[in-house]
């Protein structure tokens, strides 16, 4: 996630694909698919300690562009199933509307940001009411016992399952995207322990599911796992994929 | 009430409020019609304009607030050191500009657009007060969906949301989708496109030097 | 500068300043001598006089600042008593309480406990005086430290903040626990405040509506 953030230039794969396609206004009919997939995989290359989720985001695009390109490089065109030539063009005009809507996005957000460039000019008062009034004021704590403050405190401060960890509120977690949450997280994090992970968990049963996704993943040798006593913390540390295993997070695509 | 009366009223009222005061309350507490507030503010910003104040009437995030005018900022920057709202970084505009146009939205929607994970952004846009959560997606998975706030409307000076310019503004134009276009096409086809002569911007030009 | 752009200055300075500003802190954050300010403001006075503004300019406490006309007073005191709510929201509550089972807790960590800046709703305590500033923190930034007041003892009838129901058998949320630590490591300190923002009116607003 940090390189999200932090990146001076590009945000995300449709950015450096927009900036890569645009970049030349002058030779607009210049740009070679070619050319921009050698850029694209360069400017990936260029990308050290990315982050599988982002990593992977980039490289299903690349691999689209690779393919429109690979295509075209056939000898025979007519060998190809229609279907998939028409299934290729319509990845490409996906492709194509969302770099349009990113595009759009993107003015608009200059637009935003020049709105809130002129609004920062002016200071709005925020002095509030005079002392001489303050004592009309009505009592706000009219009716508030000692309980119901220690209830508000619970309230603020109780650990929310649906933190920001998941995409959707877990109503039933599975092993599966337990396993997939895990392989993005300990990625990014390297090391950690079960107790780490499992600390925002309300149920009992998450705890387990974390557990076999654990198991899961040590099983497919993605993660290694140490446990230096008896009931002691079980520390996790990542290893990192071997080339077929598969786990890409291609769903974030589906608008 | 005068209107001498209500106007005087409307001012002191506004003095002391530190949240942006909606006509109607004003209205309410003046027992005056809500027209009639909205025409003595119109004529108090016209008023204060004239006479080359340095503070200003305002319709933002929905009410009526003093605020400097933008021309003294440099000044009041002086005498307010703290305040000055940190920069959001370009990913953190582009996503506050998709929730802006497309609430109510879920992090998977936005995610979709930007075609990255937007978790962290999410989160600073959230933390700032920016966007806030304004429900649940009915649907399966009951996706929490995002929302711009009125301080988001403050921020931005603006009164409401429907005064952002319209997004079909931005829409990329021709040159922009064909170079898109052009970007994606297999390489012989650019070739042939760019053999094409561009003769209608040659002929407009000359149009133009002959008319002088 | 012209007198022009010094009187509108100091009309945007003193549209923000919460305390009386004297005229020689006017005099140096404009660069023109004090006499130049004093005979401003008694110009600024009288204009607003005689425009029958509902706000007044008046030297008090050794400086200038600006107040709701006298005459204006019952408009004030009406919306003081039906233009605000009677209740606190329900965020306003949440955040009196962790003041008080936390104190003394510095804005900055209520901030990374609430998820959201709370700028406006200390505002709120602290102007219905149920918190006040009790410390600073000794670390880079030196953030105020809240408490709260005797006058939150005596609303809710108790003699002493340990009165309060204890908060035993609770765990926090880890994110709870990392905003009360972290605010607590002076290396982090100033770091926290950078990123913070300083806003929130709108939040009560927002609070408040929802709240009802």
């Amino acid at each position: 996630m940090s390189y999200e953030v932090e990146t001076p230039v590009f945000a995300g794969p449709f950015d450096l694909l927009l900036h890569l396609i645009l970049q030349d206004e002058v030779d607009l009919y210049q740009v070679s698919l070619g050319g921009i997939i050698e850029a694209y995989l360069d400017e990936i290359q260029r990308m050290e300690g990315v982050n599988l989720a982002v990593a992977t985001e980039f490289l299903l695009i690349a691999a689209t562009l690779i393919e429109l390109k690979s295509r075209r490089l056939l000898p025979d065109t007519s060998d190809l199933d229609l279907e998939e030539e028409l299934a290729l063009w319509e990845e490409r005009d996906l492709l194509l509307a969302r770099l349009l809507e990113c595009k759009t996005f993107k003015d608009a957000s200059q637009a935003l940001k020049a709105l809130s460039i002129d609004a920062s000019l002016s200071f709005p008062r925020l002095v509030g009411m005079e002392e001489q009034f303050l004592g009309l004021m009505p009592d706000l704590l009219e009716g508030v016992t000692p309980l119901a403050i220690n209830e508000a405190y619970h309230r603020a401060t109780v650990p929310k399952p649906q933190l920001d960890l998941f995409h959707v509120t877990p109503v039933k977690l599975t092993v599966a995207e337990t396993v997939e949450f895990l392989v993005e997280e300990l990625s990014t994090i390297g090391k950690t322990t079960l107790r780490e992970l499992t600390k925002s968990t309300v149920d009992r049963v998450e705890v387990v599911i974390y557990f076999l996704a654990v198991l899961e993943l040590y099983k497919q040798g993605i993660v290694d796992l140490s446990q230096i006593k008896t009931f002691g913390d079980l520390t996790i540390s990542w290893i990192g994929f071997d080339q077929n295993t598969d786990y890409a997070e291609i769903n974030t695509y589906e608008g | 009430m005068q209107t001498e009366e209500s106007r005087k009223a409307i001012e002191a009222i506004l003095l002391v409020s530190d949240i942006p005061i909606d006509a109607s309350l004003l209205a309410q507490l003046l027992e005056i019609p809500k027209t009639e507030v909205e025409k003595i503010c119109t004529q108090l910003m016209q008023e204060y304009k004239k006479d080359h104040r340095g503070f200003v009437l305002v319709n933002v995030a929905g009410g009526y607030r003093y605020q400097t005018d933008p021309t003294m900022a440099p000044y009041v920057e002086r005498f307010v050191l703290e305040g000055q709202n940190s920069r959001l970084s370009s990913a953190a505009l582009e996503t506050l500009a998709i929730i802006a146009y497309k609430q109510p939205i879920s992090r998977m929607q936005i995610s979709a657009i930007r075609g990255v994970n937007v978790d962290a952004v999410i989160r600073t846009l959230q933390q700032r007060g920016y966007i806030g959560e304004v429900g649940k997606d009915p649907g399966p998975g009951n996706a929490i969906l995002f929302g711009t706030t009125s301080l988001f409307l403050e921020r931005l000076g603006i009164n409401d949301i429907s005064d952002l310019p319209p997004l079909a503004n931005f829409v990329p134009g021709a040159d922009v989708v064909e170079a898109l276009e052009g970007g994606l096409r297999p390489d012989h086809v650019g070739e042939k496109l760019e053999s094409q002569p561009h003769d209608e911007v040659a002929i407009i030009a000359n149009d133009e030097t002959n008319s002088d």
